[in-house]
């Protein structure tokens, strides 16, 4: 099994990292059950809240807004997964040229243009005032 | 002018019949005591005709002799006029009852319940009369009732009963003293009301909606008080304030001490105002004794109460600053030794940091040391330039001026139908001091103004109270160049002090706005009631309807910049 | 010697060699990277101190208190372990796990400097891939999402708004923090961090002013660091996603902060001021480019904590209304300079 | 408690291992026995040593503040008297910290709340007493109001006198705090 290393085979140290980087912890978390002192108690394991019961849970139905953020965001960061790959492009002198500019920098500049009108029409629509 | 002559005519003629008694007292003040039946109209009419708007607090005495409960209403103008007018009612021990007066003015919501709470008086057409600063527990006992026999009470950690409710938590009930159950004044019945969680509850409406406790232990509370809101998302809908957290009874305690033992009560009233509510205290007994302090005395105690304002005004600034910051930001912590500097000055005369006992009736306790003059200058010349570089810091940090402007306005009108005072008011252009208003000590030769900004909002606030740093220093510069040797009490001063039958209402201008007290002596040694009017009293009172539609970040801003003192409220 | 004959081996057996790698680097940099946290936390107890006339930990440990961290370290690691009854246990439990696997993830494709042997810069990284700089800034924003695992799953008030908060500022400032590298990328050729690094004969902090300054107030602002810290805000919310956390499970919280603050820094560091590039210097050559290195990190760290302490918090929404309407297009304006930067004048 | 507790596994995997058995003996039973023999190893000597170093220079209090002296724990951690320097600071959630400072008066109405956010802290813990309204109710010893004995309801390890005491005062309860840990005398046995 000799070879290049491929874009694969760089992943496989993360792995390792992954797996490193939750077994410390781990490791860690049953260690303390061990050593540290355990008395649990009813109020020890009741929900802290300026030292009062609290009223209702936490976990409830939660206002729209928070969704519409979410949506925005999706909406910008898969256009902006866009530009990764025209890195790889834009310098390329397989892509014609219009005028002396590349066309690949004009068809982004519109893409821009276009991604910032949205932003407006977001920001006039008040998707993204604070809840 | 109107004196309190005029209004008396004036009432005179527009009630006859409804006045009982009247007397004009020396300090512009108004006595009165009213028939029961006419005391809204009265208040209606003074409030109407003669600019009584500032709702200034009511005191609830207990004239067991007489079988009758005596209400005092205190009213007094926002600078129209300089009368403060204190009307009486009176009514049957055994089925109190008053008229309220929350229809006029708003703020005397919180005085007629407390004083309920306390003496058992009903306030016919008070909207919500609930307990404000008693447990449930305590509730119609009636504690300020000069019959109650649970005080004193030594034993109350040794009575208090553990017990474990039905979710699981502990929770502890303390019993009546066997003294109580004898006398006969536990009570069969409570008053019905819904309790604080209840009538919360009550209000969430939607589904999105919580209510988050801010308190009674969280890095927002100066000192333990309940601020509950009504979130949807993060925005507030309704602020709901729960007080009472740290109610030590001080009214009670100070009836049942000699008068001089009360002063060391008045410091823990407040602890960074202590010298100002010594002053209040001692100012309304010296007024019932007839005695006044020697001039170099008055000088000594207006020095003092300047570096206290100044240290308050600087630690009350730095607490702000920690909590639209954090606790890590470098300006807090500069004031924080600014401040040490100032408390070196007051230490060096009262030989405490902050609870200094200092002021007497007729004078104080110590002269100034030798070489005060030249370290109170120094530090004041440091003060000055130091509050120069925290305004120039403000002024020019972008975030501060982004979370500050804007943020808890109060309008004139609004501030003083809240009856808030001090620094909060005179931020929302109403230059009402009581240095200036209602002259005590020799405020009256000195030269200074009273700082007030337009906008209201938390950033004015705030530029209030840096701003009146710098009266403070000039003021207390002219003191010590005015000051004369001289005694520093007065001769006239009896040795037991045992002042005539009577009352009297004096109110100085604390660190946070107006403070009074109100002292109604009957010849033996001990006072018959001690009010105490605090000026964060009005502040918290006010803090709900300032923080709905805010943001929970402004609710941080807003009662950071009110600069509150639970222990004061909740006394 | 040596060096030849691992790249032989690694050219042989490039997966065999990738395992081991992974595991010998995994092993070395989880127990650095939690002591140089703690370092970090030391390092900003110290310069606080200074920054605030103080003198910060000075008894445990010697006039400098350098066991401090490890006093505390021992403290959070023997303290009792509180799971709150309402709250969801095994996302409550994942929390602390998933922060550190995520430092961890970050750690594994950072260039930690380089050094010279034979005239040759050998950069110190594990897994040296094409897009180590996306890779990077996504993994960094993951930190986002065990903060929201924390918050959500503690069944507490104050951690929830703290979640939720969390979220709305990483989603705000996600996109100006990728284009910002889109824009280094575009300068440098390539979105290797290496690369990134060797490209910059002039510090594109230079080059791009206006990228440097968005790229630093979204890095402030994921690492969560003081005017950007709503998430754990203490006077409003208490410690906001880490309100219920006690013991260990709040002590691993509380170090990867400090960790990707770190990590963080020496991002900022390679992509903007030009990484280990410096003169090197003439006797000790051979470790020139990390003394560079770690003393750019240094300055980049206690920048950060004089930030911290000169700053007030800003609300929320205006967090948020900074990171979509201004950072945003302004990125955008960044990306075309580099372009045409980039296209005409490199 | 469960291994669902320390390593995240379904908590059917806990009812699963409470039905296992070593040697004829639950599970659960095994475990609990080998930590406390743990904990007794622990207890003998210089483990503990090291933990408890551990534990007094890292003394986190819980912001609290409550009456006057609220006021000057507030200046016990700033500049001139500066807590940080002996490793001491304010937290504001009771599950990150060591010690509670009862610094005021407890009242009818706090009593229980204070209560449950001294249960709330996790072990190990210490409470410290500051001020004579803490100690004895102070100048309110006689309200209708105050539970005047606190030491019913708290462990106190330490009593600070003073009305308020300075914040010098403060460091000095809390040195004294630190060689009880050390000496092993504080009154919950850590």
């Amino acid at each position: 099994m000799s070879g290049e290393m491929v874009a694969v085979d760089y992943y496989i140290p993360l792995i390792m990292f992954l797996i490193i980087g939750a077994i410390v912890p781990i490791g860690a978390l049953a260690a303390v059950k061990i050593i540290s002192p355990q008395k649990s108690t009813f109020q020890k394991r009741s929900t802290y809240e300026g030292g009062l019961i609290p009223i209702r849970e936490a976990i409830i139905q939660y206002n729209v807004q928070y969704y519409l953020f979410a949506i925005v965001f999706v909406i910008f960061d898969v256009e902006v997964l866009f530009l990764y790959p025209w890195i790889y492009v834009y310098a390329s002198e397989v892509i014609p040229t219009l005028g002396g500019v590349n066309i690949a920098v004009i068809d982004m500049l519109i893409f821009i243009v276009v991604l910032l009108i949205g932003l407006l029409y977001a920001i006039k629509k008040e998707a993204l005032r604070w809840v | 002018m109107t004196t309190a002559n005029d209004v008396l005519n004036a009432l005179q003629s527009a009630f006859p019949g409804a006045i009982e008694e009247a007397k004009v007292g020396p300090e512009r003040q108004l006595w009165a005591t009213i028939k029961p039946d006419r005391i809204v109209d009265v208040c209606k009419y003074l409030r109407d005709n003669h600019n009584f708007d500032h709702y200034s607090g009511a005191a609830g005495v207990d004239r067991i002799d007489e079988g009758l409960f005596e209400v005092t209403e205190m009213l007094a103008s926002h600078g129209a006029h300089q009368v403060v007018a204190l009307l009486k009612v009176k009514t049957k021990r055994d089925s109190p009852s008053v008229k309220s007066l929350t229809g006029l003015y708003w703020n005397a919501n919180w005085y007629e319940r407390e004083i309920w709470e306390m003496l058992g008086i009903n306030f016919e057409g008070h909207p919500e009369l609930y307990p404000l600063l008693l447990s449930d527990e305590l509730m119609g006992v009636w504690p300020w009732r000069k019959d109650y026999k649970g005080y004193p009470d030594y034993t109350t950690a040794e009575r208090a009963i553990e017990k474990v409710n039905a979710e699981g938590y502990t929770e502890y009930s303390i019993p009546p003293t066997p003294a109580e159950i004898e006398a006969g004044t536990v009570p069969v019945e409570r008053p019905k009301y819904p309790t604080f969680r209840e009538r919360e509850e009550m209000e969430i409406k939607g589904e999105s909606e919580m209510i988050l406790h801010m308190g009674p232990q969280h890095a927002v509370v100066p000192g333990p008080f309940l601020l509950d809101i009504l979130v949807d998302g993060e925005r507030v809908k309704k602020a709901f304030l729960d007080v009472g957290y740290i109610h030590k009874g001080i009214e009670k305690i100070m009836e049942n001490r000699t008068y001089v033992q009360g002063i060391p009560i008045t410091d823990r009233l407040c602890y960074i105002a202590a010298l100002t509510n010594n002053e209040a205290y001692c100012g309304a007994v010296e007024r019932l004794l007839g005695i006044e302090a020697p001039e170099r005395a008055q000088y000594i105690r207006m020095i003092l109460e300047e570096l206290s304002r100044i240290q308050s005004h600087l630690l009350g600034t730095a607490e702000f600053l920690t909590l639209i910051g954090s606790a890590v930001f470098s300006p807090f912590l500069y004031m924080i030794i600014d401040r040490e500097d100032v408390l070196t000055c007051i230490e060096s005369v009262t030989g405490a940091r902050i609870n200094h006992s200092f002021v007497r009736f007729g004078g104080v306790r110590n002269d100034l040391p030798d070489g005060f003059k030249d370290m109170t200058l120094d530090v004041l010349k440091m003060v000055r330039q130091k509050t120069e570089e925290y305004k120039e810091l403000f002024l020019s940090d972008s975030i501060y001026r982004k979370r500050m402007e804007g943020v808890g306005v109060l309008s004139p009108s609004e501030a003083r139908r809240l009856g808030v005072s001090g620094p909060p008011l005179r931020a929302s252009d109403t230059p009402y001091d009581m240095r200036r208003e209602d002259p005590y000590l020799l405020y009256k030769d000195m030269d200074f103004d009273v700082i007030t900004r337009k906008e209201g909002d938390s950033n004015a606030r705030v530029e209030v109270r840096l701003d009146e740093i710098f009266e403070s220093c000039y003021i207390i510069e002219q003191c010590l160049d005015q000051i004369s040797s001289g005694p520093i009490m007065a001769e006239s001063v009896p040795k037991r002090i045992k002042p005539d039958p009577g009352e009297a209402y004096y109110r100085v201008e604390d660190h946070r706005g107006e403070m009074g007290f109100f002292v109604v002596s009957d010849g033996s040694d001990k006072p018959v009631k001690v009010k105490a009017r605090g000026p964060v009293y009005a502040y918290f009172q006010a803090l709900p309807p300032l923080l709905e539609g805010v943001y929970i970040a402004d609710v941080v801003a807003i009662a950071g910049s009110m600069d509150a003192c639970t222990s004061e409220v909740d006394r | 010697m040596v060096l030849s004959a691992i790249t032989e081996f690694a050219a042989q057996e490039p997966k065999l060699y990738a395992f081991i790698i992974g595991l010998i680097g995994a092993a070395i940099l989880a127990s650095v990277i939690n002591v140089a946290a703690m370092a970090v936390v030391w390092l900003e107890r110290k310069v606080m101190g200074d920054l605030q006339s103080r003198y910060g930990p000075n008894r445990v440990g010697g006039r400098w208190g350098i066991l401090q961290l490890g006093a505390d370290a021992i403290k959070l690691f023997t303290k009792e372990d509180v799971i709150p009854r309402g709250a969801d246990k095994p996302v409550y439990v994942w929390a602390p796990i998933v922060a550190s696997a995520t430092t961890m993830l970050v750690a594994g494709a950072m260039p930690f400097g380089a050094v010279i042997i034979d005239g040759k810069e050998i950069p110190l990284v594990v897994a040296n891939m094409d897009i180590s700089a996306l890779y990077v800034e996504a993994a960094l924003s993951l930190m986002a999402i065990s903060a929201f695992m924390a918050g959500w799953s503690s069944n507490n008030k104050y951690s929830m708004l703290g979640a939720f908060r969390g979220i709305a500022r990483m989603i705000a400032y996600e996109v100006p923090m990728g284009v910002c590298v889109i824009s280094v990328a575009i300068m440098a050729h390539s979105l290797n961090l290496v690369e990134i690094v060797q490209a910059q004969n002039i510090w594109f902090a230079v080059a791009q002013p206006l990228g440097f300054v968005i790229f630093a107030i979204a890095l402030i602002t994921d690492l969560g660091r003081m005017p950007f810290d709503q998430t754990e805000a203490e006077e409003e919310i208490i410690a906001g996603y880490n309100t219920e956390y006690s013991g260990i499970r709040f002590g691993l919280l509380y170090f990867q902060e400090y960790n990707v603050m770190l990590l963080g820094s020496i991002l900022l560091v390679l992509l903007y001021l030009g990484g280990w590039n410096g003169p090197v210097i003439p006797v000790i050559s051979f470790i020139s480019p990390m003394i560079w290195f770690f003393m750019k990190v240094l300055i980049v760290l206690v920048a950060l904590i004089w930030v911290r302490v000169s700053l007030l918090r800003f609300r929320i929404d205006q967090v948020t209304d900074l990171g979509w309407k201004i950072l945003l297009p302004l990125s955008m304006v960044n990306l075309a300079w580099a372009v045409v930067v980039g296209l005409y004048f490199a | 408690m469960g291994i669902s507790d320390v390593i995240p596994l379904p908590v059917a995997v806990d009812k699963e291992l409470e039905k296992w058995t070593i040697w004829g003996r639950p599970l659960t039973d095994v475990w609990f026995t080998t930590t406390e023999k743990i904990h007794e190893i622990i207890d003998m000597g210089p483990i503990k040593n090291v933990l408890n170093w551990g534990r007094k220079n890292s003394l986190w209090f819980l912001m609290q503040p409550m009456g006057c002296c609220g006021v000057e724990m507030l200046v016990f951690g700033c500049p001139p008297y500066d807590c940080d320097r002996f490793g001491i600071f304010p937290r504001a959630t009771p599950r990150q910290v060591d010690v509670m400072i009862i610094s005021g008066y407890i009242t009818r109405k706090y009593l229980p709340a204070i209560k449950n956010l001294w249960e709330q802290i996790p072990e190990p813990k210490w409470v410290m007493a500051i001020g004579e309204c803490a100690i004895s109710g102070g100048p309110f010893y006689d309200s209708y109001n105050i539970i005047n004995n606190t030491g019913r309801f708290f462990p106190i390890d330490v009593y600070v006198p003073g009305c308020p005491p300075r914040p010098e005062k403060f460091i000095e309860g809390f040195r004294e705090l630190q060689e009880k840990i050390k000496q092993r005398e504080d009154k919950r046995g850590y």
